[in-house]
């Protein structure tokens, strides 16, 4: 198990630096001329060249690279442009953790509701319930995030004012802070709900078509038990990758839906700091999301490694 | 070891009575055929767009009657430059009935080629492709096309091949994994044990025998692709204006819902999910199929 | 006789499959009963219903089966009408089941403790009394060091411990009725012994009633009071199994013993086989079930079903009965004359060592093997799984390269270690037929492509001249032309390995591997491919490598015999002597492990412990820490023994003196 | 603040003709008012350069939202386009409008107390105009005129400013329309990081927190020296775009819009509970069409495509009507120097064929460039269909890069044939004429169509060193019918400044720039 970890560890890293190097590809690429983003449209010429001296912008690209990564490594990934002389590691963090919450109210939302709702699905296999649950959590989870989200906001904040359409700079209480942060995590709720109920679907299936499902329920033990003891618990295992990657996805993925809900969250920080070639906010930021991404998956992988007896403890035979 | 595998008796099936029962299969799916017929309906739109519309989707009619609601003449109302919004949802079909069918197969092509490679060499060539590709899927799709798109420009061509590439990845992965388990077999062994050489043994014996994820792949990718495009074309990195494209449609369009508006960004809502539900209900029915 | 006084009764059960809407009928009628304490046996093809049959009668039917007529009774009550509690109450206590597979039978996530205890508990036991029960119970079915078991989790078990667990948490309930289905199959013919040796010694305890279901007439003829013949849903033949097999009145229990390779039967005999096949499922039978596959059939056959016949307390479901014996061959008896064998070994094995660099540790799956391969000879290699069978056969392939310091030589010549380096010509020389017909063949080619491909490859030809070897090779396999268009989907598994046998010799080979290319098939499918191979041998002078568990079948085909444990040769020899002995002690154990239909007893030599890791091989002999004849000084334990040559033609690694073990042997 | 108005004579403010400042909708409420309160402000994510609302360095609505709340300037540039005094009192020119002299309200102070004097507003423009700052202001002065060293202290209560050439519309430059000319303590020395230090200014508020991704708050400057505010406290959060501010204004998270367009505000101008303030501006569109090369260097051509558009239907189509229509010149009606009786370029398309023919051209192919904001692309749509008429293809191409690569041609930058680039409001056309259209070796440093005409030149110093309002209006007549036949630039509109407050807040003055006053503003009973 030690040994597994430690792997997953290694290989999690070298993909990570293989992502810094696509990332700072793709950035070094970056058309115009940063100096004129920065002052924008109508600054003079002179000025813009002055800004672009300053930034230090020359050099080989792999000096540039490296000096970044020397950086990175202590968690410091320069300052920022378009903050000038700001940390992009103070931005990073404060958006990351609005994200977190996101995600975390999220899931708290469709875990539990996907999960039942896949197991049902499954129990119920072939029949209205199953094929409710199944279509409804397909039909939401292939319907783009900014359509389920413009109609709820349509509905709940604009018709009924039940839910802030957007996320104010400051709340007056947490509740406040929860009440703003509903709609987003609904509108991720629609998307993930499919997945994840896919997955536990799938994953009951599998377990109740299972020998020792089999075993158990000729031993005579009630379904009850056979399910919970038996069904539920494998059923689960496949289930839990799923969650972690989406949250991943979550993280920084939805950046669509920070964007629509004004929500400052990692995804819209990446995105304006691209559009506005704010590069050192960029390369931040997708590391950020990519090395948060990286650790749930491996979070996940350690967690159902270690629920499943047969790589915690190692195959004792092949 | 030995477990006895029942000897089917000469089955009656040929070649054609093989994919004659994929077919029948799917044609008892009733996903598949209310997928299919959401499918038709578009391309339908697509292919026959200017029989269908009723004003051009592009230009006609500006001001003329703006943010009309539905009436007999726009019958899904005029936008805020009065144009018909029938017609634009209508010749929206074309545009994304173009892109992502291209992109997918771009991804396909690319991520076949790659899944097959990697799967079957395995060792260092998968390794050093595993790990970029692992890197690559560490960010989601939406955002690393979205720095691919700031950085070289936007543009339908762009677009298409960067949803193709970026989708690649993600097929390689799955077409990887087939592959991995069809290398095992002994068929493949048999091919190289008459000395057959890498590219045969990938192209001539594995390749037919991976068709079956190929096209669920390209079916479930291609669901994604139209999401994703519609995606960016929100964010403003799809279509050029005034190009009749569903997700630009709603960005534009999204502000006056509360002021009451709400057919010029909900129709084009529509048939981007119903769209995407369509294949994925396709997908979902090919893959059930293929399972079985 | 009222239904009370019997353990368990069929009556008419009729069941179906709805497989795309259509109800297709799989048990066309079954009626059997088995009386208290008795060990009834059901055996047939795959895919005759037996499991079917079995999970009827627990009634746990996947959701498209349905038992569409007739009745199932244990002890009296009608498992067809029971209420979900009675039924379930029914199996707590009355029915329990083993399957294939024991390690998909166990829950991979709990522990073996609590999964036994859960036997205990639905019995209404507390919990810590139903964890002194799993202790008691796992004592039972005798497995060592119980206490830690409990604590451990079935992957961490071997196949013959997990079944053990999964009997004892059978027996848990003291059922009154056992199902076995096919308890053995998949596991090692060693393991194999000691689980029906435990089967036996439990059901003379407890006197449960056990349905014993295999299609291995010889488990069956040793586990059984009395057998039933099942084919294509019906029963068409039952009796006391002394009587079945010594005198079967049904063509088809006829059929199938005279495919089995007797003892003393060589390949110079031809083994029989019957023809056609199993129909399909659902498919309309009006008449005699048996009727197309038949050599017996005649107008009645067709028009009129047979009843089940009485002959006293054997009953049989065929008009001709009495003729039964007489079924006609449907291979030709001629005896085909042996091959000739040349003197020069066509291949050699020089101090081939083969070692798997895992992580963290060295697998040592070949140690030191040295092997000679004569001219139109057929070497049969036998041992346990994981002995190293299929390594050797992949190293003699090239598939993987030996290690450094021995090597192969090809008619004297050595050859590169992997296939990519040698030449066409030693590629086409050495071929292999695979075990799985159905991952051999690539499901997307035509067998003519697949055959063609391997004729330009391997012999390098093209264009007509190929299309009459391709022709020509066909009818060696006993194909017909008709097949050629055919793809692998479309045959059966008999025929999809006759084409990976056209395909091994599409380059006129020296040498074809064969690794256990029967044990996927039916008996008399294998009767079928075993008399090609046999042909194929006389024909072109081949030299086979024989590999498979069947030590019947092995001792059939081969001239000669090679037993490996660990990676290791322990004894090489004519077969005919390693048969008859004095073997090697590890020899001596495989050879007792084996059921055989011809019901001689022999004394069950038991191996101690389980194999010992090739990651870690014992110090000594390898083999000792199971050696039932280890000699009392010690010697084993601490030098290995090197291979000698003890007789002429006959080589062992044993510290025991050839004239000692011929002793201990005729004494056991 | 001082009554004191026009300082000098050549004060060009002319609060009479074009004044339409106010409110319309349900607002103008006599409602008797409720001091404190949180006033929550819906404003654009500043750019770039805005981020930390370093007065240098801010270009955009979003900085000056900021930096108007917590400074001030010499002067205002009110609604009406008329000079109002703030920190300076009132203002002369010598007669050539060369040298300008700024007299400060001795009772002006900043928040720490200490008094604005002559030294703080000549460190803060000194620093505005040094080109090693990276000012934003830099094209302003040199439009104004000024300067290093031309700012100098005459007495603690008095500034000079001394211009290289006459400039008769000077005090615009250091009024509110140059919104970088916030005057801070000269202690003060380095701004880039103003919002985040919190510096100190004069203004009536200060800022609390600061998050340039979120917002900022603001609370009262306890020293103000005008009149004290009513509200208790003002948030100010930052949206992506206008209608993520319209959902939250409507879904009741915030109380006022700092700006919103007719496009995506459509709820709120029909709206009962919005307050909607609209100012008469000099906010356009620019359509650059290059003169220098390419398709429309035959000026019938570039009249052709000028003739072809009608603009009534696109005033209508795109803000309702909530715009003048424009002359194909920077002068917008709004401004008092602008000749009305210069005909009105309409649509004629029968005169544009004709002109087309006369040039020979028949068929052009090119892309229209422009980037994503507000109506531009739908304008580029509009022009688009327009030009098919004449045969002009234009391929309309939104970029993110507009500004690098094809708004001015460069070294690394192709530019344009056509292409539509926003503007801002000023109080005087001055930066339009300079910069937009002067040649660009003579200070056109955004003459993204290359015009260059010596006779424009010509005429353009002489309407800035003239510093009366009649004269100046002489020469607007001649520069319009000049552009006009030239049609280097097409204007089609100037359209209207729109804010929105909910009718429970009064009292808010806002400025086509950006600014947005809440110093006389409260909340209703
Ligand atoms: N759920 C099912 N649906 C349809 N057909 C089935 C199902 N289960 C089994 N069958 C078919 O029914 C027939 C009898 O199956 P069964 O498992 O009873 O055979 P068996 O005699 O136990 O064979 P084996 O020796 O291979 O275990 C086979 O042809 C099998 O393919
Ligand atoms: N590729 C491999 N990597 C590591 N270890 C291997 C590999 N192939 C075989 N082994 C190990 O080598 C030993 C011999 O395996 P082999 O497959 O030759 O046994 P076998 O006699 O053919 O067994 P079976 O009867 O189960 O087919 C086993 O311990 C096996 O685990
Ligand atoms: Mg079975
Ligand atoms: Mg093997």
């Amino acid at each position: 198990m030690g040994r597994y970890v430690l792997r997953r560890f290694g290989l999690a890293a070298i993909t990570l630096v293989l992502l810094s190097m696509i990332v700072f590809l793709i950035s070094s690429v970056l058309p115009g001329s940063v100096g004129r983003a920065i002052l924008g449209p109508f600054a003079d010429p002179q000025s813009v060249a002055l800004v672009n001296e300053q930034l230090g912008l020359g050099g080989p690209l792999w000096e540039r690279y490296f000096d970044w990564v020397g950086g990175a490594i202590t968690l410091d990934f320069g300052d920022s442009y378009q903050y000038r002389g700001a940390p992009v590691t103070d931005f990073l963090w404060d958006a990351l953790w609005r994200s977190a919450k996101l995600a975390l109210l999220t899931l708290l939302l469709v875990v539990p509701l996907a999960v039942a709702g896949g197991a049902m699905a499954a129990l119920r296999q072939g029949r209205t319930t199953d094929r409710v649950i199944s279509l409804a959590g397909l039909t939401l989870a292939v319907t783009p995030e900014f359509v389920t989200g413009v109609v709820l906001i349509a509905v709940f904040a604009v018709g009924l004012g039940w839910f802030p359409a957007s996320v104010p700079a400051t709340f007056s209480s947490p509740f406040d802070e929860l009440r703003a942060m509903v709609l987003p995590a609904v509108s991720l709720v629609a998307v993930l709900f499919g997945y994840i109920a896919r997955m536990a679907r799938a994953g009951t299936l599998e377990a109740l078509a299972a020998d020792y499902t089999r075993t158990a329920t000729l031993k005579g033990l009630a379904w009850g038990s056979v399910l919970r003891r038996h069904v539920l618990r494998n059923a689960l295992l496949p289930t839990i990758a799923v969650v972690a990657t989406q949250a991943g996805y979550l993280l920084g993925g939805l950046l669509v839906t920070e964007t629509l809900f004004n929500y400052p969250g990692i995804g819209r920080l990446v995105y304006t700091a691209a559009k506005g070639r704010d590069i050192p906010m960029m390369m931040g930021g997708v590391i950020t999301v990519g090395a948060v991404f990286m650790l749930l998956t491996l979070l996940a992988d350690v967690l159902s490694a270690w629920l499943n007896p047969r790589i915690r403890l190692g195959t004792a035979r092949d | 070891m030995s477990a006895l595998v029942a000897p089917q008796a000469p089955a009656i099936d040929s070649k054609k009575t093989v994919r004659r029962e994929l077919l029948h299969e799917l044609l008892r799916s009733k996903a598949f055929l209310i997928g299919s017929a959401i499918v038709l309906t578009w391309v339908v739109c697509a292919i026959f767009r200017d029989f269908i519309v009723t004003f051009d989707p592009t230009d006609d009619n500006p001001f003329q009657q703006h943010r009309q609601p539905l009436t007999d003449q726009f019958l899904l109302g005029t936008d805020r430059l009065g144009r018909d919004v029938f017609s634009r949802v209508v010749g929206g079909a074309r545009v994304i009935l173009l892109i992502a069918p291209a992109a997918t197969i771009i991804g396909t092509v690319l991520g076949v080629l790659l899944g097959l490679v990697m799967g079957y060499y395995r060792g260092v060539v998968d390794d050093v492709l595993g790990r970029l590709i692992e890197a690559l899927l560490a960010l989601p799709v939406i955002l690393v096309a979205l720095l691919a798109l700031v950085s070289i420009g936007t543009g339908t061509l762009i677009v298409t091949f960067v949803i193709g590439l970026l989708f690649a990845p993600v097929i390689a992965r799955t077409i990887r994994a087939a592959v991995l388990v069809e290398r095992d077999l002994d068929y493949v062994r048999a091919a190289q044990l008459r000395g057959e050489r890498g590219p045969y043994v990938m192209l001539v014996e594995i390749l037919p025998n991976v068709v079956g994820p190929i096209i669920v792949e390209f079916t479930v990718r291609l669901g994604y692709a139209i999401f994703t495009l519609a995606g960016l074309s929100f964010l403003g990195f799809g279509s050029q204006p005034p190009s009749p494209d569903w997700g630009l449609m709603i960005a534009e369009e999204r502000a006056v819902i509360s002021a009451g508006i709400w057919w010029p960004s909900i129709f084009p809502a529509i048939a981007i999910a119903s769209l995407v539900i369509g294949v994925i209900l396709i997908a979902d029915a090919i893959q059930a199929a293929f399972d079985r | 006789m009222s239904a009370t006084d019997h353990a368990l009764e069929l009556d008419d059960l009729r069941l179906a499959y709805r497989v795309r809407g259509v109800d297709r009928e799989v048990l066309r009628g079954v009626s059997l009963r088995v009386a208290p304490g008795e060990a009834y046996g059901l055996v047939g093809e795959s895919g005759c219903g037996k499991s079917t049959a079995a999970y009827a009668i627990m009634r746990y039917l996947p959701g498209n089966g349905r038992i569409t007529g007739g009745h199932v009774r244990i002890a009296g009550r009608d498992v067809t009408t029971l209420s979900g509690e009675e039924l379930r109450a029914l199996r707590a206590r009355t029915v329990s089941m083993v399957y294939q597979d024991p390690g998909q039978a166990l829950n991979p996530t709990i522990r073996v403790g609590p999964q036994v205890a859960e036997a205990f508990t639905v019995l209404g036991a507390s919990r810590s009394e139903a964890n002194d029960r799993a202790l008691q119970m796992l004592r039972k079915v005798q497995i060592a060091d119980p206490a830690r078991v409990l604590h451990r989790y079935p992957h961490q078990l071997s196949g013959g411990m997990q079944q053990r667990v999964v009997i004892a948490m059978a027996l848990a309930s003291d059922p009154t009725l056992l199902i076995l289905d096919e308890p053995t199959t998949g596991l090692d013919a060693t393991v194999e012994a000691e689980v029906l040796d435990l089967v036996r010694t439990l059901r003379s305890e407890y006197g449960t009633t056990v349905l014993f279901i295999s299609h291995n007439l010889g488990v069956i003829r040793k586990m059984c009071d009395r057998v039933g013949v099942l084919y294509a849903g019906k029963l068409v033949e039952e009796g006391p199994a002394e009587r079945v097999f010594h005198d079967p009145r049904h063509p088809y229990t006829v059929g199938l013993l005279r495919c089995i390779p007797r003892r003393g039967a060589k390949k110079t005999a031809r083994l029989d086989t019957i023809r056609g096949f199993l129909p399909l499922l659902g498919a309309d039978l009006p008449t005699c079930v048996f009727v197309d596959r038949c050599g017996l059939a005649d107008e009645r056959c067709r028009t009129v079903e047979p009843p089940m016949i009485d002959l006293g307390d054997h009953a049989t479901r065929c008009h001709h009965h009495e003729r039964a014996q007489e079924l006609p061959r449907e291979e030709a008896a001629a005896t085909p004359p042996a091959a000739a064998t040349g003197d020069q070994p066509v291949l050699r094995l020089r101090n081939v060592s083969k070692t798997f660099r895992l992580a963290g540790h060295d697998v040592h799956a070949l140690v030191d093997v040295s092997l000679d391969l004569r001219p139109g000879e057929t070497v049969g290699l036998v041992g346990e799984s994981g002995s190293g069978k299929t390594t050797l056969a992949r190293a003699i392939l090239g598939i993987h390269a030996p290690d450094d310091g021995g090597g192969i030589e090809l008619d004297g010549a050595p050859i590169g270690a992997t296939f990519a380096e040698r030449s066409r010509a030693q590629v086409s020389a050495i071929q292999i037929v695979f075990q799985n017909p159905d991952s051999a063949l690539n499901r997307r080619h035509a067998v003519r492509r697949i055959i063609g491909r391997a004729l330009k490859k391997l012999a390098g030809l093209d264009g007509a001249e190929a299309e009459r070897r391709i022709l020509a090779l066909t009818e060696a396999v006993r194909l017909t032309p008709r097949h050629l268009d055919m793809r692998p989907s479309q045959l059966s598994g008999g025929l999809k390995q006759r084409v990976a046998i056209a395909r091994a010799f599409a380059g006129d080979p020296r040498v074809v591997v064969c690794d256990e290319p029967t044990s996927a098939l039916d008996v008399s499918v294998q009767a079928a491919i075993l008399n090609l191979l046999a042909d194929l041998q006389r024909d072109r002078g081949v030299s086979y490598v024989f590999i498979s568990h069947d030590l019947g079948v092995v001792r059939y085909l081969s001239d000669r015999i090679a037993v490996l444990y660990l990676g290791r040769l322990m004894e090489v020899g004519d077969a005919e002597s390693v048969f008859s002995g004095p073997h090697h002690p590890y020899t001596e154990a495989l050879l007792s492990a084996v059921p055989s239909i011809d019901g001689e007893l022999t004394t069950r030599i038991r191996l101690e412990g389980e194999i010992p890791s090739a990651t870690d091989p014992p110090a000594g002999c390898v083999f000792h820490t199971r050696c039932p004849r280890r000699l009392a000084s010690g010697i084993c334990e601490t030098a290995e023994p090197p291979l000698v040559e003890v007789a002429p033609g006959r080589q062992m690694r044993c510290h025991i003196p050839l004239e000692e073990l011929r002793a201990l042997q005729g004494e056991g | 603040g001082s009554d004191s108005n026009d300082g000098g004579p050549g004060s060009t403010a002319a609060g009479e003709a074009q004044t339409n400042a106010g409110t319309i909708g349900a607002g103008t409420t006599e409602a008797p008012v409720k001091a404190g309160g949180t006033l929550r402000i819906a404003g654009i994510k500043p750019s770039t350069a805005s981020a930390n609302a370093d007065p240098v360095a801010i270009n955009d609505g979003g900085g000056i939202g900021i930096t108007s709340q917590v400074g001030q300037f010499l002067c205002v540039s009110a609604g009406d386009l008329s000079l109002k005094p703030s920190l300076a009192s009132e203002w002369t020119s010598n007669a050539d409008a060369t040298e300008w002299t700024f007299t400060l309200n001795p009772a002006a102070k900043f928040s720490d107390g200490s008094p604005v004097t002559a030294a703080d507003v000549v460190a803060t423009i000194e620093r505005l105009v040094n080109p090693d700052n990276a000012s934003n202001a830099l094209s302003a002065f040199n439009t104004g005129n000024l300067g290093p060293g031309g700012t100098t202290a005459v007495d603690a209560g008095t500034v000079k400013f001394t211009l290289s050439a006459p400039m008769g519309s000077f005090p615009y430059i250091v009024s509110s329309d140059n919104y970088n000319a916030i005057i801070l303590p000269a202690s003060v020395t380095d701004t880039t990081q103003f919002g985040p230090d919190k510096i100190v200014a004069s203004g009536p508020w200060m800022i609390e927190t600061f998050d340039p991704v979120i917002g900022v708050t603001f609370i009262p400057n306890p020293n103000y020296w005008g009149t004290p505010v009513s509200f208790e406290k003002q948030i100010l959060s930052f949206f992506p775009d206008t209608a993520s501010e319209v959902q939250a204004f409507q879904g009741g998270q915030v109380d006022a819009i700092v700006t919103f367009s007719v496009q995506q505000g459509q709820a709120l101008l029909s709206d009962p509970n919005t307050t909607v303030i609209e100012l008469k501006a000099a906010t356009h569109r620019q359509v650059h069409l290059r003169c220098d090369k390419g398709p429309f260097a035959d000026k019938r051509v570039r009249q052709a495509l000028a003739m072809s558009l009608d603009r009534a239907a696109i005033i209508q189509g795109l803000f309702q009507g909530r715009a003048s229509i424009g002359n194909d010149s920077p002068f917008a009606p709004v401004f008092p120097t602008t000749d009305p009786s210069v005909p009105q370029r309409e649509i004629d398309l029968d005169a544009a064929k004709a002109l087309m023919a006369e040039a020979g051209v028949t068929e052009i192919t090119t892309e229209i460039h422009t980037w994503q904001n507000e109506e531009m692309p739908d304008y580029a749509a509009l022009i688009k269909t327009a030009a098919e008429q004449l045969g002009v293809t234009l391929d309309i191409q939104v970029r993110d890069d507009y500004y690098e690569k094809y708004w001015l041609p460069g070294d690394a930058a192709p530019g344009s044939d056509i292409g539509i680039t926003d503007y801002g409001h000023r109080g005087v056309p001055n930066v339009y004429l300079n910069a937009a259209l002067k040649s660009p070796d003579k200070g056109g440093v955004w003459n993204a169509s290359q015009f260059a005409n010596a006779t424009y030149d010509g005429l353009v110093d002489e309407y800035a060193g003239n510093p009366d309002i009649q004269g100046q209006k002489a020469t607007a007549k001649k520069i319009q019918e000049l552009l006009l036949d030239e049609t280097p630039i097409i204007f089609s509109y100037f359209y209207n400044y729109l804010s929105a407050t909910t009718t429970k807040v009064t009292g808010i003055e806002t400025t086509a720039m950006g600014h947005f006053y809440t110093e006389g503003g409260s909340f209703t009973e």
